[in-house]
């Protein structure tokens, strides 16, 4: 279902874009005065008492996909906050005044040496935060390290430009609202039955822009999941992107910009339900993020299509057949989903019900090892080298199991789940959730 | 005054109260810096539960991590146990507690606290000798871990020489030793030997925040 | 100095008294029991009496100073001939104003005359402490204070042994508040050999033992308060006959319990012992019959310095002087205030920040 | 109340302390017929409690030759089952043990009379001697 040459082309558009030179507008001191202001702004109790706590046992190494696949100690998670930390220390500790005597200041050099750190090699993944004896979160640090990234203007380029694309020209990777108007006359023209500005509707779908242009048989599959169970949907000409580069590149501006936008259209739908398309950070960035952003609790669930799917299997209203022939898969937990997002049994309840015989990766559910791709890493090109280490975990995983198929429910997984499979040249059938799901409606 | 005199008169005294006054500092100082109410609909309807059982669950591996971390872990746990045994349940120590809280309970056989004493030692130098020779350690060490790893055994080992008449006459060790203990009084706000307090907090964040999002840690 | 005529006069020990009715058994028999209250090699026994029955009379003068007479009592408290006061054979008690005869002019003009006649020879016995405060008018013998007395007499002695805790360390005089000013003989005299045989009051076998080591091997070994090791190098908690209960971790927590009755380690009810360095364990007191531990009291550790001073008898050694525990609600109160005053210098920190 | 009343517990059982004096003393009774070395050993010096003393000296046994000396108090030398070993305890005027001395000697030093004494024995004797004279 999925065009290859387009996925390419795709490739390529994302290699190009690695060569472009990062802009800097700022001095070197407004940089870090514009980082330090972020650190400022985002170290709550929460954080503190993280930065607080750290014993420094290196537990946090033997969790970390970078860590482990690369045996680099530079990769050891908790270090990636060692900037944060000593800004802590320094400024909000209630121990300052000690701190100061002894730890440095942030350079410019200090944030350009951590760029890798906090871009190309964690996916905030929050799997250390799963062996830390202390219970620090390490990945909502590497968050807030990102935010003060983007305002030192020290985003990797292929994100910053995808950034600035979204924010300014309301498109990512030229997909557009043309570009979708497009892709519904593609889809009605196939007879699909595609609602788009409804007035008023109870399930406000979202898509992403890889699904328009890569992945369409998520987005058919999700389609014909609603036509199918009957509901009032719509789509939104306008509104329709859950993709937040705001959110993986740092900038916080661009991240409240794109969900207000999405929450603002959902109010005025009167939606009962934002759908959230298979795409792994518009989960917790609309999800989690998005109702502090737009400064209010919202009258209406935020789900992900695959958690829509299984409680609507479980709730009996949605009926799935067994698939024919039977199917030997495992299925690969997207981080920000399962382990930020608590989604894990419902796409496991589905899969059931269409007769999978699933094996379970040694590690799953909240304790599985993340792709390598997952927080924009797939988009970075020099990282590649060390996201194809990290994927060789995964492969490992995937292979104990002895499935061929793979069933995820994340487009940036399933395009980094292509690419190393490709580059690693790995035989599997890598499949979309909810286009599995799609096809098997009783 | 002699050297025992000033241990146990004024640097006790003085310790305890920059111990107490230390960490209330530090923990009241920390907890109520900023928070922000979060406005996303909670999976769950309180997440109290979670918090209460990271706080008890991180105390053991999850099975994903027990093989890497099971040698340090042991380390880490006969340390713990050992360090608790030797400050709760020796006699003396007990006696100490009593005159400071009014507080007094049982104590072990001396020869458990010696045998204690030991494996605490043992276990301190394996796992300072891991700290030195596993890459991931001495990247991310700083001086802190070394010096709280010599103010922790300082009173274990001058504690045990007190007990086993070695090293200079009684007096002098057991002042040497309450001396030690002070240090560590002093130390411990300062240092990351407050993670003893910290732990709790830390944890019951992280488990409220995963519970809050369905997930169960 | 002796003049010539009364050193061919002196005669020695051995011979004295062989006339006196002294047997040499005797005298090793005396010998072996100070070596072996010393710890000295069993052997030295027999060198020892060889030495002394070689040696002349010692001649001795004992200043007593603010002290309660214990000390001496100490010494001569009993009434029938010991093994022990032998001692008083071997030395010539030249003056001892609690004891003697003599008073008044009479008696100063003995110290004055023994003095004299054995310059550089003698030894000084000092018990009871020095005052200072006001000159010293605080203790006075026949209109001289006792800050002069023991300057005087000092200067002309061989060496000085400071005989109970008093003369070694100020004991009781100098206990807090220390209204007189009294100081240890050793806070005095600094050009002198001085021993100190501590305790409240010492052990008379003690006194014996050093005596007869000082007149046949010299001065023995000291430790760091200037006490014979021989006696003093061990604590009583060592020799202690309750150590095995302490080294199981049985102890009387109060002295009418199960405990006490068992005759269990006295450490929780506030015994000295580990910090206190003397022979009582092993010596005994009575004629050897018993010692504080012994009959169910703890150590007071009188032969210390400033025992008095170290609170009460009856708080266990390693409970502190902590202060109070409004000491530690006060810094707990401090702490959690300075606590809260960092964090809302850390929010307006903050909030400037965004503004 | 006397002392007996009072509650005080000793260790009753030997702590094994006196197989190995035993040992210690074998070591000595050899150099002694060797190299004539003799040798003192002082029972109040060693942390011996009370069953230890009466198993070393159920251990050494009786021999054939119990001295006792009067000065001060009395003392007590006995030859012990093994010959050359003598137990030598000291009295003092109240019965009261002062020292207690194992030797491994051919005669106990104190039972040897002091060369001073012979010497002012022959002079006593010199003197009675005369005093008869004077007398017939």
């Amino acid at each position: 279902m999925i065009d290859m040459n387009v996925f390419q082309q795709f490739r390529e558009g994302i290699q190009q874009m690695g060569q472009m030179e990062p802009e800097v507008t700022l001095s070197d001191e407004e940089r870090v005065t514009n980082a330090k202001k972020i650190f400022l702004k985002k170290i709550d109790r929460v954080l503190a008492t993280d930065m607080e706590s750290c014993i420094h046992c290196g537990h946090c190494a033997t969790a970390c996909h970078f860590a482990v696949s690369t045996n680099d100690p530079k990769y050891t998670p908790i270090r990636k906050l060692d900037l944060l930390k000593r800004f802590y220390r320094r400024e909000l500790s209630p121990l300052r005044w000690m701190h100061k005597l002894y730890t440095r200041d942030i350079t410019l050099q200090d944030l350009e040496d951590w760029q890798e750190l906090i871009y190309d090699s964690c996916t905030e993944c929050a799997r250390c935060a799963q062996v830390c004896p202390m219970g620090i979160n390490i990945a909502s640090g590497v968050n807030v390290m990102r935010e003060a990234m983007a305002e030192a203007e020290l985003v990797p380029v292929e994100l910053a430009m995808v950034e600035k694309e979204q924010c300014n020209n309301k498109s990512v990777f030229g997909y557009g609202v043309d570009e979708f108007a497009q892709t519904v006359e593609h889809l009605r023209s196939e007879g699909i039955e595609v609602h788009v500005d409804k007035p008023r509707a109870d399930v406000f779908m979202l898509t992403a822009v890889i699904d328009g242009l890569l992945f369409n048989d998520a987005l058919i599959g999700t389609i014909k999941i609603l036509n199918h169970m009957g509901l009032d949907w719509t789509l939104s000409s306008s509104n329709f992107e859950a993709a937040n580069f705001g959110l993986l590149s740092g900038y916080e501006v661009g991240q409240k910009a794109a969900s207000d936008g999405i929450i603002q259209k959902a109010l005025d739908l009167g939606a009962k339900t934002v759908l959230v398309p298979e795409c792994g950070h518009a989960y917790p960035a609309l999800r989690w993020d998005g109702p502090n952003e737009f400064g209010q609790e919202l009258p209406f669930e935020i789900l992900t299509v695959s958690e829509f799917v299984g409680r609507e299997v479980d709730a009996g209203r949605l009926k799935l057949k067994k698939i024919e022939g039977g199917m030997h898969a495992t299925m690969h937990d997207p981080c920000k989903i399962a382990r930020h997002g608590g989604v894990m049994e419902e796409p496991r309840l589905a899969l059931d019900a269409m007769g999978v015989d699933l094996t379970e990766t040694p590690s799953n559910r909240e304790m599985n090892w993340c792709c390598g791709g997952g927080a924009g890493v797939f988009l970075i090109n020099r990282a590649s080298d060390l996201r194809q280490k990290a994927f060789s975990i995964k492969i490992d995983e995937v292979n104990k199991t002895g499935a061929d198929t793979i069933v995820v429910s994340c487009g940036s997984c399933r395009l980094n789940f292509l690419g190393g499979a490709m580059q690693a040249n790995w035989q599997k059938d890598i499949k979309s959730f909810v286009a599995l799901v799609a096809d098997n409606l009783a | 005054m002699t050297l025992l005199d000033f241990a146990r008169g004024p640097a006790l005294e003085w310790s305890l109260i920059i111990l107490v006054a230390g960490t209330f500092l530090r923990i009241v100082g920390t907890l109520l810096l900023r928070g922000k109410k979060d406005l996303s609909k909670p999976k769950v309807k309180s997440t109290a539960g979670g918090a209460i059982r990271t706080v008890f669950n991180r105390m053991w591996p999850r099975p994903h991590f027990a093989q890497q971390i099971s040698f340090p872990l042991m380390m880490a746990y006969i340390m713990h146990i050992g360090l608790f045994v030797v400050v709760f349940l020796y006699g003396p120590h007990i006696m100490f507690i009593k005159d400071l809280t009014g507080l007094s309970w049982g104590a072990l056989p001396s020869s458990l606290i010696y045998f204690s004493g030991a494996a605490i030692v043992a276990t301190m130098i394996a796992l300072m000798i891991r700290r030195l020779t596993n890459p991931v350690l001495r990247m991310i060490s700083t001086f802190g871990d070394y010096s709280s790893w010599l103010v922790t055994l300082l009173p274990v080992v001058t504690g045990m020489m007190a007990v086993s008449h070695l090293g200079a006459r009684y007096e002098t060790m057991l002042a040497l030793h309450l001396l030690s203990v002070e240090l560590l009084f002093i130390w411990f706000p300062f240092s990351k030997l407050v993670h003893a307090i910290f732990t709790i907090p830390s944890r019951a964040h992280l488990g409220a925040t995963f519970e809050r999002r369905g997930v169960k840690i | 100095m002796m003049t010539e005529e009364q050193v061919e006069k002196a005669e020695t020990l051995g011979k004295s008294l062989i006339s006196n009715g002294v047997s040499r058994r005797t005298f090793l028999k005396f010998c072996s029991t100070v070596a072996s209250a010393m710890a000295l090699p069993p052997a030295a026994a027999q060198a020892m009496a060889e030495k002394l029955s070689q040696a002349t009379r010692q001649s001795v003068i004992w200043l007593s100073f603010q002290e309660c007479t214990g000390c001496t009592e100490s010494i001569t408290r009993s009434h029938k001939p010991t093994l022990e006061s032998l001692i008083f054979d071997f030395i010539s008690l030249d003056y001892h104003h609690t004891l003697q005869a003599a008073s008044g002019e009479a008696a100063e003009h003995a110290r004055e005359e023994a003095q004299k006649a054995h310059k550089g020879k003698y030894i000084l016995i000092v018990d009871g402490a020095i005052p200072v405060k006001d000159d010293g008018v605080y203790s006075t013998i026949a209109g001289i204070t006792n800050l002069q007395m023991l300057k005087d007499v000092a200067k002309d002695a061989m060496a000085i042994v400071s005989v109970g805790t008093c003369a070694a360390f100020g004991g009781l005089p100098k206990a807090s508040p220390n209204p007189t000013g009294a100081v240890a003989v050793s806070d005095i005299i600094k050009d002198k050999p001085i021993i100190n045989i501590p305790g409240c009051p010492p052990i008379p076998v003690v006194m014996t033992g050093v005596l007869a080591h000082v007149l046949t091997f010299g001065i023995p070994e000291l430790d760091i308060h200037g006490r014979p090791m021989a006696f003093f190098g061990e604590s009583i908690h060592d020799r202690c006959y309750r150590r095995p209960f302490y080294d199981k971790g049985q102890f009387a927590k109060a002295f009418d319990d199960e405990g006490a009755r068992k005759g269990w380690c006295l450490y929780e009810v506030g015994c000295k012992g580990p910090v206190t360095y003397n022979a009582c364990a092993t010596v005994k007191w009575n004629n050897g019959t018993s010692f504080p531990i012994q009959s169910g009291h703890g150590c007071i550790g009188c032969s210390e310095p400033d025992f008095w001073d170290k609170g009460s008898f009856y708080k266990a050694l390693p409970q502190g002087q902590w202060g109070s525990a409004e000491g530690i609600a006060a810094a707990a109160a401090a702490g959690a205030a300075l606590g809260i005053g960092a964090a809302a210098l850390a929010k307006v920190h903050q909030n400037k920040g965004e503004g | 109340m006397n002392l007996v009343d009072i509650p005080v517990k000793t260790l009753d059982k030997p702590t094994g302390m006196a197989s190995a004096l035993l040992v210690e003393l074998h070591g000595h009774l050899n150099r002694l017929l060797s190299s004539g070395e003799t040798h003192l050993i002082d029972l109040m010096s060693l942390p011996l409690s009370e069953a230890d003393i009466n198993e070393l000296a159920d251990l050494l046994g009786v021999g054939e030759v119990k001295a006792t000396i009067s000065s001060i108090g009395s003392s007590s030398i006995r030859e012990t089952a093994y010959s050359g070993i003598w137990w030598v305890t000291h009295y003092g005027d109240d019965d009261k043990v002062l020292s207690e001395l194992i030797e491994v000697t051919l005669v106990p030093q104190i039972l040897v009379t002091h060369i001073d004494e012979v010497r002012h024995s022959a002079q006593m004797m010199a003197n009675s001697l005369s005093g008869q004279e004077n007398v017939n």
